[in-house]
């Protein structure tokens, strides 16, 4: 590609005007008060969009158990290894279900996968992103974490009836 | 209070408050710093510690102090742990013979305001201990064992060699026009009868020459080339953590405003303001106002710098070579010249 | 009193500075030595009162020669290596080394040692210096500006890379 | 009271000193220094005897030394660089090149 120069005259070339525009520029943002975008995060919070990705859950069904059916898909597919699930039969109509269900927040890349993949839509992505702590093992949410997580309603929009409380 | 005492305690006190006032500076001017930046940035920078944040320097010092020091394996301990203290000491000692007000006059006595008033080769020395900043970056560049140290090292040695004979021929211009290598002679040119005017109007391109250089000297952008964080990281304090980087750190802020006192004498007639006369406010509010007076002109140098900093992109290492011997250098011997000439033909107007 | 323990501390300090130069293995801490020592001679200077020549020595040694040999083997690596010992040369240096400060203390005791006298202000001031150098040593510094002249040519075209 | 005969004394120490180094190191920076070095004690006698007889021209001597030294390190160091570019090394041993 042929890059044309633009012919300077011999002010341009100085680099004065273009520095002193370039001055004149900063310097007018000083003044904009109103336009300041900085939000003040503790106080002030962004309007998450409702497809947002923060901590995983786990949902709870009408009848009171959880949702999952431990088929093990989500920790197959995610991809570094966050969770793991020990299964167990149960009497009810599903028969299996997790005995044990930890996700590593640690590990976790929030890329949705496990969600994507849960055939019963019992393992979502929520709006929580504060997960800081002082130590790691904090960071591995058992299943009752999970579950108790999935519990904070506003859930989905459009979707919040499921997740009430059984009756 | 006699003999060798009437000297020692007035410059014990005149050393602390500049010190003091010093110290604060480099503190507020790594605020102004972050403030302005924010504000030519649509943000509000640092609010938090205190009121507006006005606390906030007294946090990154604590933060500083309780940091991990970290010395690299590679490191050569010795000079790592000099270095600095060589660049903050140099820095320090320049206020040495910057005089920063007329003089104040308390009990009967009157007390110039300069640690060292008597000196007349204020400017020399001035160039002699800024000669001698480049110890600290080279050294600490080396010192660190780590490549981009080196780098950074590197290019902030010949930076500042190269500039610094912008900064001498533009100085010695003025000097050569004064006739004196002594600040407060040069100040007392500016301002004070007709046809004295601050010296950056009728040496405007010593004014251009000395500015562009001691950007480069204080290794501001847009010439920061030795601590460009895009190319090299940190450039030479790469390596250092904790109360260690925070003497780089004060040690450049401290420079910025010995570079910006330079300027405001040269060129900005000091502690004067047109049609003010100092005597007309008695010998100690006179004193002290001059003070003030010379310190906001240092502030609005500073808030230049920082101005300056967050609108220019940084060069390239030929373009700032290239600007320094091939721009800079010819155009402050031309001055000189010009001086000299003038000054041969018409004498002092 | 004060003048002299400045001047046998500023004396000392310019003397272990030329020892770290001659004798410490590493050629930085050397270099270090020897600005050291070129500061303290330049403090020196101040004392014999000439205070302007005392800044000259600090901006050209420790400000130019010393930043540019420290440059030099920051970029191009330094080697250690210690003064020479147990050859020949060396021990004819030491030799001649004593015999030529013995012979200089011979000289200065038999010569007639006096304290420093006083002088006017005026003495070392840039107005007297400067009004010597244009008027008697008029010729020998325009000499020196040729010479640098020379000088600064002469790096330049060393240091094209002529041989690979 | 400090005499002349103090700096004499100073300047003789640093000059044997400086020649020490000049003929024994090794590395052709340090050598290049060790010179300097006398150059500087040298220095230090005119400006101290200089100001003992009252006279000047100890000070406009020293000043024209400065210019020489100030010459002789920009040569030097140029003349170091591509010794050092050939040899690839600061050793003076490797100048040998006019020997037989």
């Amino acid at each position: 590609m042929k890059v044309t120069r633009p012919k300077l005259s011999w002010w341009e070339r100085t680099y004065f005007p273009a520095i002193l525009k370039g001055l004149a520029i900063t310097l007018s943002h000083i003044p904009k008060i109103k336009k300041r975008v900085t939000l003040e995060y503790p106080e002030v919070r962004w309007a998450l969009p409702p497809q947002y990705r923060g901590a995983p859950i786990l949902l709870t069904g009408l009848d009171g158990n959880e949702k999952c059916t431990s088929c093990k898909l989500c920790e197959f597919i995610c991809p570094p290894r966050a969770i793991r699930i020990v299964a167990e039969e149960t009497s009810l109509e599903k028969e299996k279900r997790p005995k044990e269900f930890d996700i590593d927040m640690g590990l976790c890349i929030f890329c949705g996968y496990c969600q994507e993949v849960c055939p019963v839509e019992a393992i979502w992505l929520k709006d929580e992103y504060e997960m800081a702590d002082y130590d790691r093992t904090n960071l591995i949410f058992n299943k009752e974490q999970l579950l108790a997580r999935g519990r904070k309603p506003p859930y989905l929009p459009g979707r919040e009836k499921p997740l009430e409380e059984p009756k | 209070m006699t003999g060798i005492w009437a000297i020692v305690i007035p410059a014990f006190v005149k050393i602390l408050v500049i010190i003091a006032v010093v110290m604060t500076g480099v503190a507020y001017t790594t605020l102004a710093e972050r403030k302005v930046s924010a504000w030519m940035q649509d943000r509000k920078g640092p609010n938090r510690a205190g009121p507006f944040g006005l606390l906030q320097p007294v946090a990154d010092g604590i933060k500083f102090f309780f940091k991990e020091d970290i010395t690299p394996k590679e490191a050569y301990r010795p000079i790592y742990l000099l270095a600095p203290l060589l660049t903050l000491f140099p820095a320090l000692i320049t206020f040495a013979v910057i005089p920063f007000g007329t003089s104040v006059t308390v009990a009967g006595q009157t007390y110039p305001l300069a640690i060292a008033p008597g000196m007349n080769l204020g400017i020399v020395y001035l160039l002699a201990i800024s000669s001698m900043s480049v110890y600290g970056i080279l050294l600490a560049g080396w010192s660190s064992g780590s490549k981009y140290s080196l780098m950074g090292a590197l290019r902030g040695a010949s930076q500042v060699i190269s500039y610094e004979l912008g900064i001498g021929l533009a100085v010695l211009s003025i000097v050569l026009w004064t006739g004196t290598f002594d600040f407060n002679a040069i100040v007392a040119d500016q301002t004070g009868g007709w046809g004295k005017v601050w010296f950056f109007i009728p040496h405007f391109l010593a004014f251009v020459v000395f500015t562009v250089s001691i950007f480069a000297e204080t290794n501001r952008l847009p010439f920061d080339l030795p601590e460009g964080e895009s190319e090299i990281v940190g450039g030479y304090h790469t390596e250092y953590s904790g109360l260690r980087f925070a003497m780089f750190f004060m040690g450049e802020y401290a420079n910025m405003i010995t570079a910006s006192a330079f300027v405001v004498l040269l060129f900005f007639g000091g502690w004067n303001l047109p049609f003010v006369r100092y005597e007309w406010f008695g010998p100690l509010w006179g004193g002290l106002l001059s003070m003030v007076v010379f310190f906001s002109k240092i502030a609005v140098c500073l808030f230049i710098f920082i101005w300056v900093r967050w609108t220019l992109p940084r060069f390239r290492y030929d373009q700032l070579m290239t600007l320094g011997w091939r721009r800079l250098f010819p155009l402050a011997v031309l001055n000189f010249v010009l001086v000299a000439t003038w000054l041969l033909l018409r004498g002092r107007p | 009193m004060t003048f002299a323990v400045v001047f046998f501390a500023v004396a000392f300090l310019a003397f272990i500075g030329a020892l770290t130069l001659v004798f410490h293995r590493h050629p930085v801490i050397a270099v270090l030595g020897m600005a050291a020592a070129t500061v303290s001679i330049g403090v020196l200077y101040v004392m014999l009162h000439v205070p302007f020549l005392g800044l000259f020595q600090m901006i050209v040694y420790a400000g130019a020669v010393m930043v540019i040999a420290l440059y030099v083997i920051m970029a191009l690596g330094p080697e250690e290596s210690g003064p020479q010992v147990g050859t020949v040369q060396t021990v004819l240096t030491y030799l001649a080394s004593l015999l030529f400060l013995l012979h200089l203390y011979r000289v200065l005791i038999k010569s007639e040692i006096g304290p420093m006298p006083a002088v006017d202000e005026a003495f070392g001031s840039i107005q007297a210096f400067g009004g010597a150098l244009v008027s008697r040593y008029a010729v020998p510094f325009e000499l020196a500006s040729l010479l640098l002249l020379g000088a600064m040519v002469g790096a330049v075209v060393l240091s094209r890379r002529q041989w690979q | 009271m400090i005499t002349i005969g103090h700096y004499l004394v100073l300047a003789s120490f640093l000059f044997v000193v400086g020649l020490i180094g000049a003929l024994t190191r090794k590395s052709a920076i340090i050598v290049f220094l060790a010179i300097e070095l006398m150059l500087n004690s040298v220095n230090l006698v005119f400006l101290a005897l200089g100001r003992y007889f009252g006279q000047l021209d100890g000070a406009v001597f020293v000043f024209f030394i400065m210019a020489v030294s100030a010459a002789e390190a920009a040569i030097g160091v140029a003349i170091t660089v591509a010794f050092i570019r050939r040899n690839k090394t600061t050793a003076i041993d490797a100048a040998n090149l006019m020997k037989w």
